[in-house]
């Protein structure tokens, strides 16, 4: 169910999946077990006379505070999972996104436009998004990542593509009839490749920044 | 436009019950909910002035210079003397004093009559200057100017809608009155008008600060 | 409380369904303010709606019979128009006004011991509104083109399309207050017309669950109405307020709608709750496990319920502090229903349960209620949520939650309370298998979706990858089966109502108030004198008790 | 709605409520009120002309929700009527908080 990640902030979001799935299996089973055993058990015919239990306080506290912290780690996961994939490293590349009916442009720093998404391998982005018309969603999949483009304002999403490969980029959000042909390709090439295409047919050279100091800091938009 | 059936069959479910004992605290009950759904529906509209509002600080400011702010004061002394002559209906039709309470209520009607001319005089000086929705001048204008001028025609427009709402229910209990449906015994159908009726004074009350004070 | 025996014969000669008053026909029946005759007026409207939905969700299961865009049954604009007729159909025109409009209002007054509800004329008005609001929806679609905003009228699209959404969001306007007035009509009713010695707490689970529905639809379809109204300025009037170019924000826009689409949810699931309660301890001849958790968790989750509206908002550029609080919230609305869950199947402990046809019914959602449940913590979790809002993965969610939970348990609740509308039975063995077929079409049309979701199949989509078609072709199937058994038990009801064996007034044996009056009961007064309430609304005399 | 009737006899407190009604407002008090409006009328008015900055707004919000408070107690009756109007009341008003508080969750933090 759960497909290879290409980056580590799809590891991450896996994690907190594989927690919550795992979990919702085995209450699940608990629950439904415990139906079916009880409606064999107590089923009129083994059980003709009921017993009328009005209820049962420690129960009743114990199965109230387990789900309760239960879901207080799911969301602390959940959170954590969330907010490292909003942290914009500073040696992040713009790329700009704008989202159209019914077509995506990406523009790079030196100017070179494109509507298939180029990146080169093991640099992070950061897409500065917005839409000309209505509200789109930016969507890759295999990233486990999704944000929604809305006019007149710039909304960002930061990337981490580890690995070499061929990607969807879709359009989540509903956008009028061809909504779902809203569709495109992100490629991540190695570095050099990706320099070559990228400066190609344009005036400024573009050079990857400088990774060798990686801080992190929040997103100043 | 539902807010007409909906407060009018409210009192009217109540009709053709001469006996004694009605559910006077129940209809109360009804109504009081059904003016929270009214308040609910202009609390979206003042969400929507709230945030607007922080976007657009100085543009809400510069655009509430423009509005008139005598007509905004004397619109709410009409509202608020309606709605003590209101109460003062109520209170001559508990001492079943018929007459004071046709008179009051029909000084009421008037106020809210009033209040809609005012209301007239101040739409058409504005639409005068250009300042109505897709105006060319307000498309020149700043967007939080735009916004400002959007909710302003939206919110004392449907505060205006619920005023002729509100004076056609009056209207029936003015006939209701005359026909003696309503009485010294039974009084709730004009009770639960005139609670219909406060609310619309209480939501002016918080219009007025909101589009006209901001000096 | 005994089941007292009353001829049926008799029942039948002095029923609901004789006219008594001077009217005729149709419009003995139009006209009638009745709670029971509105009641069985809502629910033959709402069915022809929920027929209509039906097929248009079989059809756009059919559109995704091959991938691509080329070859398609309907194109691309009329699958747009399709989803979210099917949307606004089955949310507004069903589920909302569902199980409240036509169960809570034959049952609620009788189980409570009143001879009706406060208002019965607004009352009435309430299904003339819902009437006219859907006959508004109906016209907007041959009226300028059928709407192709989804059931959700995002702004800027539903502004800018072409399409007739005025028209159609006037219609759910209307919608609201007939689901406004039902709401205040309940409320009004259970606090004023309790029969005597019915306490809080000793009013019947299901009014419980009314009562928190109730508060949610007077206080949370207000705000509904103004969001739709402003949708409408603005295309009239183009104000500017939900106008980006004009300075409008898309994100307030949205905070308005879920703040009572959110709540609505719990419209949708907190009165088949009521109903699950009420079947359970029926059919395991024993009092209900936890009485008090039961009724005060309805009133938490319409509480809680109300402060979560975020959590479909995650991706949509609210600020980051709004996504942790909502977030919060949200994992906290998961407990007490999952409180209800366990009280549930502790009733069934130490019970002497008799698996009839209703017990089924509730056996099903608890099992697909708990995966609607458990995939919604996948949901609220904001990491998992980038991954899944807007896929397949949000339609399969909602609809085991809502059809899986909530319809399943109104078809319940028809099963249950079936012979005590009409005095007759419909057949057992018909009944169980309608349900089989159903329960196996259900989870052979939504697993799947869960599946393409978490892999990455956005919703709205007419044309999709081929990778999912094998999964797309499962659902398809899925939703013909599920259809067969729709049509089984719909006949079989219907067989049921017109020709079934007649019954006795308690063949359940319940415990409620409504079983110790006449199937069908007496009009219009439902009680020859008003009940004084004694007992707890579960007691069984034939259980063991333990204090 | 002779059902009603009957049904309404069953509870004891209904005749405390309806008795509660014979002894109406002066009016009186009805006119001190409406002095009390008119006055914090022409005083946020006037106010409004101050530069009070940030207060502005506070000051002007809270003379209107002394006004609506004065309405909703004394012409609408909540002061006198029985508890559960003012639970109700509660509701609402808490409504009205959530909505604003959680729309301003995000509006606030928004950059």
């Amino acid at each position: 169910m759960l497909l290879p990640g290409p980056q580590n902030e799809a590891k991450a979001v896996d994690d907190v999946m594989r927690f919550i799935v795992g979990t919702d299996l085995i209450l699940f089973a608990l629950v439904i077990g415990a139906m079916l055993l009880f409606v064999f058990k107590y089923n009129k015919k083994r059980h003709p006379k009921a017993v009328s239990i009005h209820g049962n306080v420690p129960l009743e506290i114990i199965w109230t505070v387990i789900p309760v912290l239960l879901v207080l780690y799911m969301f602390y996961i959940g959170w954590k999972g969330y907010i490292q994939t909003r942290i914009v490293p500073k040696n992040a590349m713009t790329v700009k996104v704008t989202a159209r009916q019914w077509n995506w442009q990406f523009q790079y720093e030196n100017g070179k436009q494109a509507d298939t998404l180029y990146l080169p391998q093991g640099q992070p982005i950061k897409f500065l998004m917005t839409s000309l018309d209505v509200i789109h969603g930016f969507f890759l999949p295999d990233f486990r990542e999704k944000q929604d483009v809305l006019p007149d304002r710039v909304t960002y999403l930061v990337l981490y593509p580890e690995n070499l490969g061929n990607f969807e980029l879709t359009c989540s959000k509903y956008c009028g009839l061809h909504h779902a042909l809203m569709y495109t390709r992100v490629i991540v090439e190695p570095p050099d490749k990706f320099l070559a295409w990228v400066n190609s047919g344009v005036k400024d050279t573009l050079a990857l920044p400088d990774s060798s100091q990686v801080k992190t800091e929040r997103a100043g938009l | 436009m539902s807010e007409i059936v909906g407060s009018k069959s409210e009192t009217l479910s109540h009709g053709h019950d001469v006996h004694k004992h009605r559910d006077v605290q129940g209809a109360k009950l009804g109504m009081w909910l059904f003016l929270f759904t009214e308040l609910l529906l202009f609390a979206g509209l003042f969400l929507v002035y709230a945030t607007y509002r922080y976007f657009h600080p100085v543009q809400f400011h510069n655009a509430g210079l423009e509005t008139h702010t005598l007509f905004g004061t004397i619109n709410t002394m009409v509202l608020l003397t309606s709605s003590l002559t209101m109460v003062l209906s109520i209170g001559a039709m508990q001492r079943g004093k018929k007459w004071l309470a046709v008179t009051f209520l029909a000084g009421t009607i008037l106020l809210g009559l009033i209040f809609l001319g005012i209301k007239y005089f101040e739409w058409t000086s504005e639409i005068r200057e250009g300042l109505y929705p897709g105006s060319p001048a307000l498309l020149n204008m700043s967007d939080g100017e735009i916004l400002f001028w959007g909710l302003y025609y939206t919110m004392t427009g449907l505060h205006a809608v619920h005023v002729i709402v509100g004076m056609i229910i009056l209207t029936f209990m003015l006939v209701f009155i005359l026909t003696g449906t309503i009485n010294q015994n039974d009084y709730i159908k004009l009770e639960t008008a005139g609670l219909y009726w406060h609310l619309i004074d209480i939501i002016w009350i918080f219009l007025f600060p909101l589009f006209y004070l901001i000096n | 409380m005994a089941d007292v025996a009353i001829p049926p014969n008799e029942a039948f000669a002095n029923s609901y369904l004789k006219n008594h008053g001077k009217r005729k026909g149709i419009l003995a029946w139009i006209l009638s303010t009745d709670h029971k005759r509105i009641g069985i007026l809502y629910m033959v409207s709402l069915f022809t709606f929920f027929t209509v939905g039906v097929i248009l969700g079989v059809l756009m299961r059919l559109e995704m019979l091959v991938p691509g865009p080329a070859g398609k049954l309907f194109t691309a604009q009329e699958y747009n128009a399709l989803f979210t007729l099917h949307g606004v159909i089955m949310i507004f025109l069903f589920v909302i006004p569902g199980i409240p409009a036509t169960l809570g209002n034959f049952f609620l007054p009788i189980q409570i011991g009143a001879k009706d509800v406060a208002f019965p004329r607004l009352n009435l008005l309430s299904w003339y509104l819902y009437v006219t609001g859907s006959i508004i929806i109906i016209v907007s679609l041959f009226h300028n083109g059928l709407p192709d905003t989804g059931w959700t009228f995002y702004i800027p699209y539903s502004i800018r399309t072409g399409t007739d959404v005025t028209m159609a969001v006037f219609g759910v306007f209307i919608l609201g207050f007939s689901s406004i007035l039902t709401g205040l009509n309940f409320i009004t009713t259970i606090h004023r017309l309790r029969a005597p010695g019915m306490g809080w707490f000793k009013m019947p689970l299901f009014v419980w669950a009314l009562y928190a529905t109730a508060w949610v639809q007077v206080i949370a379809t207000p705000v509904l109405a103004i969001t739709l109204l402003l949708i409408m300025v603005e295309r009239i009037f183009s104000v500017g307020i939900f106008d980006p170019a004009k300075g409008g924000d898309p994100v307030l826009y949205q905070h308005l709608f879920w703040i009572y689409s959110h709540p609505a949810v719990y419209i949708m699931i907190l009165p088949p709750m009521g109903v699950v309660s009420e079947i359970i301890t029926t059919f395991s001849r024993r009092t209900v496990f936890g009485y008090k958790a039961i009724a005060i968790s309805s009133l938490a989750i319409a509480f809680i319920g109300y402060l979560v509206w975020g959590h479909h908002m995650f991706v949509a550029g609210m600020s980051t502090t709004a996504q942790f609080v909502f977030s919060f919230l949200t994992f906290l609305v998961a407990v007490p229903s999952g409180i209800k869950v366990f009280n549930w199947v502790a009733t069934m402990y130490k019970g002497s349960i008799d698996l009839k046809p209703p017990f089924l019914f509730v056996m099903a959602f608890i099992f697909l209620f708990c995966i609607g449940g458990l995939t919604g913590l996948l949901l609220g979790s904001v990491a998992t949520d980038a991954q899944l809002h807007a896929t397949y993965f949000v339609v399969g969610h909602f609809h085991y939650i809502i059809f899986g939970g909530g319809v399943f348990i109104f078809f319940g609740a028809l099963h249950y309370w079936l012979p005590k509308m009409f005095g007759r039975m419909y057949s057992i063995k018909a009944a169980n298998w309608a349900l089989a077929i159903m329960f196996v079409g259900f989870n052979m049309l939504y697993f799947p979706m869960l599946v393409m979701g978490a892999e990455g199949m956005p919703r709205r989509y007419f044309a999709y990858l081929p990778k999912f078609e094998t999964w797309q072709h499962i659902s398809m199937v899925g939703s013909w089966v599920l259809v067969i058994g729709l049509i089984i038990m719909f006949a079989n009801l219907l067989h049921g109502i017109f020709k079934g064996k007649v019954v006795g007034s308690n063949p359940w044996g319940g415990t409620t108030l409504e079983w110790t009056i006449a199937s069908p009961p007496p009009p219009p007064e439902n009680f020859e004198e008003i009940p004084v309430i004694v007992h707890e609304p579960y007691y069984h005399p034939e259980a063991i008790e333990v204090k | 709605m002779e059902s009603q009737e009957t049904n309404v006899q069953t509870y004891s407190h209904d005749h405390a409520a309806e008795s509660k009604h014979a002894e109406p407002i002066g009016y009186g008090t009805y006119i001190l009120v409406w002095l009390a409006l008119i006055a914090l009328t022409a005083l946020t008015a006037v106010v409004s002309g101050v530069n009070l900055a940030a207060f502005t707004v506070v000051v002007a919000l809270v003379i209107a929700l002394t006004k609506a408070s004065l309405v909703v107690n004394i012409f609408m009756h909540i002061k006198f009527e029985d508890f559960i109007f003012k639970i109700f009341l509660s509701i609402a008003g808490f409504t009205l908080i959530v909505i604003f508080t959680l729309t301003f969750a995000d509006v606030y933090f928004r950059r």
